[in-house]
């Protein structure tokens, strides 16, 4: 590779959920450079703006270095035994005074699978289910809409089948700005004639290449989609051998849709009935057909029953267990499905095992090597549960790579939570806006100076080798916890010196990773699609191709009833605000916002307003605006573009702030907060 | 589909030609010239030779300029491309001339065998000759033994298990060296044909240069096989021509006589109609039908077989074929093999013309089929003549247009016995011409019409320059049927020559173009120039010769040029042949071939330049042969 | 012929990769701008003119035409008197102030292109919106245009 | 200036009409020397293996054409007279903006005369190289194709066993 002494180290892009390869040129333990994986089965080394300015985050000048400890005259940098010690002391003591409730453990989708393995165990044998992660976030309704419908809650295809489908529906789901390079795919459909529909609010670049935009009002899916399900029928282009033989339930979604007409629909959704009536007749006529919804199906109050009036679709159509089809959620993160699978999850065992199930509980005990009775038997505090409980019951908590003062919905009542914490530990490459309430801080590694395995949206999970060295005395994650577990008397239960061991462990674990072993994955260019349950099987990139994973192998249609957003616009707050990415930056920003390139492309908070909504509260491009909900109020730069619907307000979630502004109401069975539908107004500054 | 003057005046140089291109239109007809108007433009991948059908993961073709595909679906570039369909050209010229050969083969054996009634062995000299040459022993033979020995000879010259060609024999030595050096040498008539198929199949010789030399060797196993076993058998069973007046163009056919037109290549069924025209009795049932006689013409090569031997007149060759139909003055058409236009059929439905296909390999729409074979030739020979008298009276008088004027005469049945008895004896006179000056050098033009190139015009004004630079001219097939109708095979041409050429013209009482037969008989011109050089102790490469196929169209006459360059003749083209997509493969023939075998190829559409490339060759040879 | 970086602006969606990438390689500033419209977006860089105004203008000969090779900036003779910047019809030649003022110009990742590799924008567009082969992108276009309107 | 029309049903994709051009716009006019010239002569127009059956593509001459408006220099212009799309190689630049612009892709770059190749309707003949060229006449004159198109719909409603 070019120069003496320097090498080439194919990682996996920390960013989104798409799993890129991104080569590193590395020279005596620093990056130098990175190159193109232009051989990769994943990406053919494109990357997109974040990708390509990833090496910012090696070497920041804002990482972390040394664990940092609060005092009252500020930071103080400790040695890692002293703030180890102290760590494990403070937990220690809460525990033994307010019983292993009151801890919590915020996982991390940022994190390795291993790493996430580790944080819930420790969790789990400290006698605590208060263990969840950022997916509560974004797709938790997902994992309980689909769970019951199709038997997991996963993509059922992987995103390069795309490039299969003829027709391709996407509801919610911005990957042109979000997942660039998956949207090669969606462009590579429409290459071979894919039709193309796009469900979206905003005319994003997604849609600008779609054959049928249906700018639907915020929050209105299920109507949407209901309408859709209901000309289906009447026209009789159902799937029905489909339907048939490998689904139950059918009957009574029939009844559901019985009174949804395009022409109803249209006066809920705002989207003309004609091109409901269309986009139903192309989507249900043009197969294979995949459906891909991402955060604007999930982050509703009623994200759970959209997730399953999505799956209501794909399964009348047919469109689920052959290549080209599916149903296919576009996660955010680089691992939050791998961290899901793990059992970052307040309520599930690694596996997705129930813990409610004595069974499950009981294999995993086995495993540890810990008493029986030691993972108690009731689900544990949710993120959003945690942070409201913060400073309550909740009282010692462990983030890793989480900045919840930022992600989370009323981000200011979350911070003013964390500070009324009796202890607050957070590991993370900088100092977030969380970790600065925090007591103390861990310098982690980043994506590159550690190694360990990760899922991508599509259940693909690959090895990401330790290329560089970390800056300073940052640690991997999963070596912090490791120690914290043995000074906390754990250490028989915590043997594993590497990753790879940690992964083997996993191998027993979680029965999907069962054959997903270091030596393989370490191995395979394109990773492997879990389920992968033994070291003989190939993977599994499509899913459900004989059977479902429900019991009786069938899946399984539910109704949905659609009701209206909590909030709708009134005469106070007459507008509808609605929250997204934007294609510079990620997640709470912590990343990207100190990566001057991607800085530079989008410095700031803005919304983005239909112009003549704009023009008729009086300011105009670049303008200061304040937005103001019920929760809250910020202030933006106004940005006009009749790319969202009059009446439609944007804003990018990176910024803090824009969570500040959002509904504090929550899916009742995902527990995922509404981000997507709040009534707001603006007001010229 | 009224013809503008200067169209036919475009077609053709021949005024009988003209005459009936327009009858012909007045008909209805359709001709050669109307259907590959009607073609424009041709395929320019084709012309180039860029296109291949050989498999079916094509056709492909490969872009000349070079910004498309430059590979076919196997892989195959241009010069490959070029390559396999000129090797797949040479096989097809050089298995018609073969097969043509063994057929006549066949009629030895059984006229040896006293199987064909009719038949007999006109030339047991010749017979005799080629019993010595291929090693057959005569002793206390007879004819009809000797006849089927020598024929079972010939059979195993199709075969595989020689290492060289009998007639590789009569090849001078530093020629035969040069083939075994290039590997060239033939082996087997049928096993070069054979070889070129599979060679060119896909995946098999995908080296354009060693594709292009087996091309030359399957090319040698026609000239040094296959046509020659046709032209010498045909000798033995037909007779050594020797020099015969006749007359030639449209004008042969007579209003008053029962005209049969014979047409195609072999001489095998024509033979046996000259016989049954010859019948008192069936001149005498013409006679009954009011006709005064029965007429017998040619066309293309079997006619030219006929005229050699036994002097029939010629009505024209191949691009007259049609307008041949349109006088309404034939009675009878009988064709063999190669050369049929398979329109001739609906043509003649036009007219009385009664079609006859005599081949059981060769069969024509709208032509009745009535098989020869050794056996039946005589009787049915006779049947169809009696039926082509019958037909006279059947005559459309509307639809008849007697040539006006009269015809050409000229003299052919120059076989290389008959220029040597012509010379007295030897080749010795026709050496010192040539020694002196007086005869500068000798050319074979040869070769087919063309619609593509103005009827004739090649051929004539090629062969016309060349004899006024006092080159001798010597022809074969559709050339000399052009040359005789232009005037220039009687002696009195002569004068039409330069100074040298027309004193030994004078002297000999020859014209300064010899008819040395159909284009199977090319072979003649390679066995006199073999003898030349022989006579000189050098090579063919050496003389000041060459050849030129100015009008050129079919598959034949591409092995023809590659055997006449493989054995050393410097050969001229006039249509260009399909190879202009492979630069590498243009330079090979046109250049580097004159390394390897003393000769190359040189395409030239323009008659009067072609005549100035070969007199530049010739002072070129001369000049090296210190003359 | 001569590469120049053909943009399909059809297939762009605004992601800003080539703009990152640009970035990052020619030392945190972009060749290449990226102009978003309404609903669509356009990677705009040099042109690579075969008949380049900026060499035209150029009173110092500092930007010469080298066939084969494009246009070819001679450092030492450049004055930076920016008449080239002005002479672009495209406005994507830039003086880039500093102690050595620069001139930043696309040159498709000429360092690159000498190891035989291609523009980093090239490599990283994930919808192929930019390509140095115009040829097949063009040929690509004409293929996708509906061939037979139905004629019964 | 008559447009040339396309009878899409009638190409059988033997690209005679590109060979055609490409003679037609060499400098020797003749298919046995243009292939020797160098650089190779451009073509105008295109045989495309479209939606499953071959296809002529050539410049439609817009009369907004997407390619005279990125022009810099005006160096591609709509002709009032000829209403064709002219080039005019003197004020061309070479930016290539009309090749990236011309939504069907009927422009190359090129290196012959100017810096780019487009259909100039065969200056100087009175039919193009290409509807002569084209042996099934896919490829036609304005005039022609709108009658042959109405022989054919006559020839149609006749066999259809309905006559007027």
């Amino acid at each position: 590779m070019g120069k003496e002494g320097r090498s080439r180290v194919r990682t996996v892009c920390p960013y989104c959920a798409v799993g890129c390869h991104v080569d590193l040129l590395v020279e005596e333990g620093r990056a130098v450079g990175l190159d193109y994986a232009t051989d990769s089965p994943v990406n053919g080394g494109n990357l997109c703006a974040k990708g390509n300015a990833v090496l910012d985050l090696l070497d920041h000048p804002d990482r972390l270095r040394t664990p940092l400890r609060r005092t009252a005259s500020g930071w103080e940098a400790v040695g890692w035994d002293e703030a180890l010690d102290w760590a494990a002391e403070r937990i220690g003591t809460i525990r033994d005074r307010h019983g292993p409730d009151a801890l919590g453990f915020l996982s991390s989708a940022k994190c390795t699978n291993e790493e996430n393995y580790l944080l819930q165990k420790l969790a789990r044998l400290l006698g605590s289910n208060n263990v969840d992660h950022c997916a509560r976030l974004c797709h938790a309704s997902t994992l309980t809409g689909l769970a019951p419908v199709l038997g997991m809650g996963a993509a059922t295809n992987p995103l390069h089948d795309l490039a299969q489908a003829r027709c391709l529906f996407l509801v919610g789901s911005n990957p042109a700005e979000n997942h660039p390079v998956a949207f090669q795919w969606v462009r590579e459909a429409k290459d071979k004639g894919a039709v193309v529909i796009v469900a979206d609010p905003r005319k994003t670049p997604t849609a600008w290449i779609a054959d049928l935009h249906l700018p639907v009002r915020p929050g209105t899916d299920i109507a949407l989609l209901h309408a859709m399900l209901h000309v289906i029928l009447r026209e009789g282009l159902e799937d029905k051998a489909f339907i048939r033989s490998r689904t139950t339930g059918f009957e009574r979604t029939v009844r559901a849709v019985r009174d949804t007409a395009p022409e109803w629909a249209q006066s809920v959704t705002g989207v003309p009935a004609g091109d409901i009536l269309r986009a139903a007749r192309l989507f249900a006529r043009t197969r294979p057909g995949a459906l891909i919804y991402c955060m604007g199906i999930t982050q509703h109050h009623n994200g759970t029953q959209a997730v399953r009036a999505c799956a209501n679709l794909a399964l009348a159509t047919g469109n689920v267990g052959r290549p080209g089809s599916g149903l296919i959620p576009v996660r955010g993160q680089d691992n939050v499905q791998g961290a899901c699978d793990m059992g970052a999850l307040s309520a599930l065992l690694p596996g997705y095992r129930p813990v409610a199930d004595p069974q499950a509980r009981a294999a995993m005990e086995a495993l540890w090597g810990c008493p029986p009775g030691t993972i108690p038997d009731r689900p544990g505090l949710t993120v959003t549960e945690m942070e409201a409980e913060a400073g309550r019951t909740l009282r010692a908590l462990v983030a890793m790579g989480e900045n919840p003062a930022v992600t989370s919905p009323a981000g200011g009542r979350v911070a003013e939570g964390l500070e009324r914490l009796d202890f607050f530990l957070a590991i993370d490459l900088f100092l977030t806006e969380s970790a600065r309430s925090a007591h103390l801080v861990l310098p982690a590694a980043a994506w590159a100076e550690k190694s360990g395995s990760k899922t991508s949206a599509d259940r693909r999970v690959q090895w990401s080798p330790r290329a560089v060295l970390p800056p300073g005395d940052a640690r991997p994650d999963a070596w912090i916890i490791t120690r914290l577990a043995r000074r906390l008397g754990l250490g028989a239960h915590f043997p594993c010196e590497s990753p790879e061991d940690v992964l083997r462990e996993i191998n027993r674990a979680v029965p999907a990773y069962g054959g997903i072993t270091p030596e393989r994955i370490r191995e395979a260019p394109g990773g492997i699609h879990w389920p992968c349950p033994r070291q003989d099987h190939p993977g599994t990139p499509v899913l459900f191709e004989k059977t479902f994973a429900t019991a009786d192998g069938r899946a399984r249609f539910f109704p949905v009833s659609f009701d209206p957003p909590p909030e709708s616009p009134d005469a106070d707050y007459p507008l509808c605000l609605t929250t997204g990415r934007v294609t510079a930056h990620y997640n709470s920003g912590s990343m990207t916002r100190r990566t001057p390139a991607l800085l530079e492309l989008s410095p700031e908070l803005f919304v983005e307003v239909h112009p003549e909504d704009a023009a008729r509260l009086g300011f105009s491009e670049g303008s200061r605006v304040r937005v103001v909900t019920r929760r809250g109020a910020v202030e933006a730069s106004a940005y006009l573009s009749s790319a969202v619907a009059r009446g439609v307000v944007f804003a990018p979630f990176h910024f803090p702030g824009t969570n500040r502004l959002t509904l504090d109401v929550v899916d009742p069975e995902a527990r995922i907060p509404a981000f997507k539908a709040a009534a707001c107004r603006l007001e010229p500054l | 589909m009224l013809l503008k003057r200067e169209d036919v005046q475009a077609r053709t140089i021949t005024e009988d030609g003209r005459i009936f291109m327009e009858k012909a239109a007045r008909d209805g007809l359709e001709t050669v010239w109307d259907r590959y108007r009607a073609q424009q433009p041709q395929c320019g991948f084709c012309e180039l030779g860029l296109s291949c059908r050989n498999c079916s993961m094509g056709p492909c073709r490969i872009d000349p300029f070079g910004e498309g595909p430059q590979r076919g679906v196997c892989g195959a570039d241009a010069d490959i491309i070029v390559a396999r369909n000129l090797g797949r050209m040479i096989a097809a010229g050089s298995a018609s001339h073969s097969d043509h050969g063994r057929d006549l083969v066949e009629v030895l054996r059984k006229v040896g065998e006293g199987k064909a009634p009719g038949y007999g062995i006109r030339s047991e000299e010749k017979l005799r000759k080629l019993a010595s040459e291929l090693g057959v022993s005569e002793d206390g033979q007879s004819v009809e033994a000797l006849a089927v020995a020598v024929a079972e000879a010939l059979e195993e010259e199709f075969g595989t298990r020689k290492k060289a060609l009998a007639f590789v024999g009569r090849v001078p030595e530093k020629r035969r060296r040069i083939w075994e050096k290039l590997g060239i040498t033939p082996r087997g008539i049928d096993r070069e044909t054979s070889e070129m198929m599979h060679r060119t199949h896909m995946g098999v010789d995908n080296d354009w240069k060693s594709l292009l030399l087996h091309g030359l060797r399957n090319a040698l196993s026609d000239g040094w096989g296959g046509s020659l076993i046709a032209t010498e058998v045909s000798d033995i069973l037909f007779g050594i021509p020797q020099p015969v007046a006749s007359e030639v163009n449209l004008r042969v056919l007579k209003e008053d006589q029962v005209n049969i037109v014979l047409h195609g290549h072999n001489p095998i069924v024509s033979e046996m109609i000259f016989q049954a025209a010859q019948d008192p009795e069936l001149m005498g049932l013409a006679e009954e039908k009011g006709a005064r006689g029965i007429n017998l013409a040619g066309l293309c090569c079997t006619g030219n077989e006929l005229l050699m031997r036994r002097g029939i007149p010629m009505a024209g060759n191949h691009l007259m074929t049609e307008l041949a139909l349109s006088t309404g003055l034939i009675d009878m058409m009988l064709v063999d093999y190669q050369c049929i236009m398979p329109a001739l059929g609906e043509t003649a439905r036009c007219y009385h013309t009664r079609m006859v296909s005599t081949s059981d390999k060769a069969k024509y729409p709208f032509m009745e089929h009535r098989e020869f074979h050794p056996e039946n030739a005589r009787d049915l020979a006779r049947d169809l003549v009696r039926e082509a008298v019958e037909n006279f009276v059947r005559r459309i008088p509307a639809k008849v247009l007697s040539p006006p004027g009269a015809p050409v005469k000229m003299m052919a049945g120059f076989s290389v016995e008959a220029i040597v008895s012509a010379l007295g004896g030897s080749a010795g006179p026709l050496i010192d011409a040539i020694k002196s000056g007086a005869i500068q050098g000798a050319v074979g033009v040869v070769g087919c019409n063309n619609p593509k190139i103005r009827h004739d015009y090649g051929h004539v004004t090629l062969t016309t320059r060349l004899i006024e630079n006092d080159v001798l001219v010597v022809d074969t097939g559709c050339a000399a049927v052009a040359h005789a109708k232009a005037g220039l095979k009687v002696p009195e041409a002569a004068e039409k020559a330069g100074p040298g050429l027309r004193q030994v013209c004078r002297a000999l009482g020859i014209p300064p173009v010899l008819h040395m037969g159909s284009c199977v008989d090319n072979v003649r011109i390679f066995d006199l120039a073999a003898a030349l050089a022989h006579a000189l102790g050098t090579d063919i490469s050496d003389l000041p010769l060459a050849a030129a196929a100015p009008e050129w169209y079919s598959e034949k006459a591409v092995s023809i040029a590659c055997y006449a360059v493989a054995s050393g003749v410097y050969t001229v083209l006039g249509t260009p042949p399909p190879i202009f997509g492979s630069q590498n493969i243009v330079k090979l023939l046109t250049e580097d071939l004159e390394g390897l075998l003393g000769a190359s190829f040189a395409v030239e559409p323009d008659p009067a330049r072609a005549a100035d490339l070969i007199l530049e060759r010739i002072r070129a040879k001369r000049a090296a042969l210190g003359l | 012929m001569e590469p120049f970086l053909f943009v399909d602006f059809s297939r762009c969606i605004a992601c800003q990769a080539c703009w990152a990438a640009c970035r990052r390689e020619h030392g945190g500033v972009s060749r290449l701008h990226l102009l978003c419209f309404q609903e669509a977006a356009v990677p705009l860089a040099c042109r690579q003119c075969r008949k380049a105004p900026c060499a035209g203008f150029c009173p110092e000969g500092a930007l010469v035409q080298e066939e084969g090779r494009g246009v070819k900036f001679l450092e030492e003779r450049c004055t930076h008197c920016g008449l080239c910047a002005a002479a672009c019809p495209f406005g994507v030649l830039e003086i880039v102030p500093g102690p050595v003022p620069d001139l930043s110009r696309c040159d498709l990742c000429r360092r690159r292109w000498e190891e035989g590799l291609m523009p980093v924008c090239v490599l990283t567009c994930p919808t192929r919106a930019l390509s140095l082969d115009a040829g097949g992108a063009v040929g690509r276009r004409r293929r996708a245009q509906p061939a037979a309107f139905p004629v019964s | 200036m008559e447009r040339i029309l396309v009878r899409w049903e009638r190409c059988v994709g033997c690209r005679s009409c590109e060979l055609a051009c490409r003679v037609a716009h060499s400098a020797s006019g003749d298919l046995f020397s243009a292939v020797l010239e160098r650089p190779a002569p451009s073509r105008r127009i295109y045989v495309e293996q479209a939606d499953k059956t071959p296809s002529p593509f050539l410049c439609r001459q817009c009369e907004d054409a997407p390619c005279v408006r990125s022009c810099p220099t005006r160096a591609l212009a709509h002709d009032e007279t000829t209403g064709l799309v002219a080039y005019e190689p003197a004020r061309c630049i070479g930016c290539h903006g009309c090749v990236m612009a011309c939504p069907f892709g009927m422009i190359q770059p090129d290196v012959r005369e100017g810096f780019i190749a487009k259909c100039d309707r065969c200056k100087g003949r009175d039919r193009p190289a290409c509807v002569e060229a084209c042996p099934t006449h896919t490829l036609v004159l304005e005039k022609d194709f709108l009658d042959l198109r109405r022989k054919e719909a006559v020839r149609n409603l006749v066999q259809s066993g309905n006559p007027v």
